[in-house]
């Protein structure tokens, strides 16, 4: 297998970016990180997206980036896993330069969410659960991971503060941050006062709607000699599933496929999770941040609760999570996401993430899962 | 259309059908043709119990627009005494004073209408013992 | 890279599969294939489906698949390019496999189009166009097969008999095939008498609206040597792309997305034209087949009309083209279709097609395209 | 929501705007950021001509719903007399009386309504010259 570098990123401001339309999304990030890599050539084009047909009526959406950004006739394709179709995403660009079938691969996050109605992107991100035995009988989005929170609550003597403190440190972080949605911080109160979404949790459990792209260019090590600035190599990838319906799980306080696809990644890597020095995690409701830590092997399981609270995973801390604000406060295009993470653990391990840089940091993991964890993607980067 | 999505799944809707692996005991709702514990195809069909009990559970406060008009509303993951595992509305009940490990007993209900011909679609309900 | 076999086909009959979900036409087709190919385990799913989100609410098919198949916690994810779904996961599995990613992965394309009404698939088919300058101003998908159809006519000088015979040849094909959605035969006459639907594309011009899957089993050349049956290589690989709008083509009779993807497949393969011995085209309207044969190489340019009527490209000329009877007859649920014409080249390449047998066939081709031929897939195989 | 959609795509709908690549001279309906041509970056914008010629054309007689009430309609590719592109329907003319060749002229028109909320979009459509 041949070695995968990261040598150009490029990732906007997520937002409700009502002028900016899906293609411009993708020619923005794309262009970015083109120029930050420096290379003369794109061979291939990778676009995750979970859900441009239902958001924005356009499939097809990886030729139209190709098309926009003046790169056709190279292959483009879109990869898609819910919300974890950037890190889906990413695993395929992964796979085509280490085949050999390409050299320079484009992978590119996107998602347009406030084309539709805010009902019609509730009844879109639903789409991610199983549709006749879980949607049928009216469960949401939110609502799946409001049932793993509470059934983690009960069993680990959690409260709602830790939920929320999670919210809080990814709001400090994004405060830190340029390209973050939300650059406000905000306390645990005010996550407790804020609207109940689906019980325990409140809306500022929740990460935003969010428009936006990021991308990566992927390269050989040997191309990536070339490149403008040190290349980041990924050493590990892992991808895993887990039963598509929330219900079915033996225990509804794992998240059984981001434990898998870890496993793969730090196997690969010959890394263990003391290893890592900084991570992006899947925030997408606060819980999520608080299974997947465990499942990481941060913190020993029924421990991730505290995580936050004491400062473990604030910056600053032994393993601090979601320096760039996570979902919560970067933004959750979903299809993007999978991508931002990655762009932020490369701007980490160059140095170059200013207020909010780990000290040092020389190996980064992300890690980003789609629906009730069915998918999980996770990537190890070294400096 | 939709009308072949609602009757496709009827028998396991109206009749709590579920399915058991022979190999291993595994049981499924709906059931299936693979059995993801040990990969056997030999699954035979018989009803869910009728009782059994709130795994864990969420009060619904914003629903896609089949559910709109319903919030608030509560959606829980039971175990019913036989084992199987579902998903449904807890009704009949204030959704405050639902809990964990409560007793409850399926009921054959409305659960709701689809898309712009409103063919309704029914199935089974949560209600305290 | 490491060389990449198929070792195991499963393909169902097409059609308006009212009685079969989205989950069962998955299973049921991955199943068979697993089974043919004997082998013990799967080490990754990917899965080719243009839109079913917009055709059945359920995005995130792959770990639906994963799921109801008994085969989590392995990787699972979906690839999108249009019409060219199919194709694209193929490309994407090889790619998994000549990396070392995986060893054995199932490739399977899906598409259930008949949960949703009539104009509701016109809808989600026109999402293959870009949307806010084709569909917008009312096009619709057959409409842009129809406008390259009146250029290549004028062009060529081509009559609605040349066309309609494309049509007649692949239900010619269709009715030897068992799995063939369409058994029946038709005359030139019975396609210029069906109804207009963008003129001048009759209804009998068009492929079906159709449910289905077909799945396949590839693996490295080492694993292939336990498989059941011969192995059939895959050899060549090519994807490409165009403007995803037709009206920016500078030559409206060319498919050049195809010419580029045939270029690279045969390149890989080190094959010409004239070596292949058996194709599946992509036949979304019987005009693709004819701007696909000349782009593959297999004629000059300007005789693609005349091929079905001299019988070049039928069973028994000099290159066969869709003897599984092309999605015309064989059924089009889009996704599946790329799968789906991979597996009919295995069994041609393996003896196996009965009636529909091209004798000898040793090296065969797959052309699966996107949108108005926006994307474009080339697989070349041999035994 | 769809609004935006709208009100973001106006000016190359209304004014007919077109983007003109400086380094080749391509030109591009709607304008966009980067060159296919040469890939370069500096693009002015301007008004495409008013008149042109049909290359290519179709009757439409299914559409999807938002334009079912009109079929048949044509749908035809124009090439505009500075050489820029773009699709749009042929009106004021009998659909079996339409060439390609045929030469028109653009008019500013209702192209469609979106969605739910009914909001309206304007642009351009052709008629003879
Ligand atoms: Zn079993
Ligand atoms: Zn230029």
């Amino acid at each position: 297998m041949r070695d995968v570098a990261v040598v150009g990123i490029g990732v906007m401001r997520f937002g409700e970016l009502w002028e900016t339309p899906l293609r411009d999304l993708c020619v923005n990030a794309s262009l970015q990180a083109v120029e930050d890599a420096g290379v003369d050539r794109v061979d291939s084009i990778v676009v995750g997206s979970m859900a441009c047909g239902l958001f924005t009526e356009q499939e097809h959406v990886a030729a139209l980036a190709a098309d926009y950004l003046g790169l056709g006739p190279v292959p483009a394709t879109r990869v898609e896993a819910a919300c974890a179709s950037g890190g889906a995403a990413l695993r395929a660009g992964f796979a085509e330069v280490a085949s050999g079938l390409s050299d320079v691969v484009l992978v590119l996050g996107v998602e347009k969410m406030t084309d539709v109605s805010g009902d019609a992107t509730t009844a879109g991100l639903a789409t991610a659960a199983e549709q006749e035995y879980e949607t049928f009988y009216g469960a949401t989005f939110p609502g799946m991971s409001a049932m793993i929170a509470r059934a983690y609550m009960e069993r680990y003597h959690a409260a709602p503060e830790h939920l929320a403190a999670v919210a809080v440190k990814n709001h400090a972080h994004g405060a830190l941050n340029p390209l973050a949605q939300f650059q406000n911080t905000i306390t645990v109160d005010d996550v407790l006062q804020s609207v109940l979404v689906a019980d325990p949790l409140h809306m500022l459990d929740c990460s935003p709607v969010s428009d936006g792209a990021a991308a990566v260019v992927l390269c050989s090590a040997e191309t990536a000699r070339r490149a403008r600035k040190r290349p980041i190599r990924i050493t590990g990838v892992g991808f895993a599933t887990d039963t598509i319906s929330l219900y079915r799980r033996p225990d509804l306080t794992r998240m059984a496929a981001v434990e898998r696809a870890a496993k793969a990644a730090y196997a690969m890597a010959r890394r263990a999770p003391g290893d890592i020095q900084v991570a992006e995690v899947h925030d997408g409701f606060t819980i999520m941040e608080i299974c997947s830590i465990e499942e990481l092997g941060f913190v020993p399981r029924g421990q991730g609760k505290d995580a936050a609270p004491s400062g473990l995973t604030a910056l600053g801390g032994r393993i601090p999570v979601n320096p760039g604000g996570g979902l919560k406060a970067r933004g959750h295009p979903v299809g993007a996401t999978g991508v931002a993470q990655a762009c932020e653990i490369v701007t980490q391990l160059r140095g170059e993430a200013g207020k909010r840089q780990v000290p040092g940091a020389r190996i980064g993991l992300t890690q980003n899962m789609g629906g009730s964890a069915g998918s999980a993607s996770v990537h190890i980067f070294e400096a | 259309m939709i009308t072949a999505r609602v009757w496709r799944e009827k028998k396991p809707r109206y009749l709590n059908q579920i399915g058991r692996c022979k190999g291993c005991g595994r049981l499924f709702f709906p059931p299936r043709r693979v059995c993801d514990g040990c990969r056997g195809r030999e699954i035979e069909t018989r009803a869910m119990s009728e009782t059994g009990r709130v795994l864990t559970y969420t009060i619904i406060r914003v629903a896609p627009p089949a559910f709109a008009q319903e919030v608030p509303y509560a959606v829980a993951v039971l175990e019913m005494d036989d084992g199987a595992r579902m998903l449904t509305q807890v009704t009949d009940v204030a959704p405050e004073d639902i809990r964990t490990g409560m007793r409850v007993r399926l009921e054959f209900r409305k659960i709701r209408q689809h898309g712009r011909t409103g063919v309704i679609a029914y199935g089974h309900k949560a209600v305290p013992e």
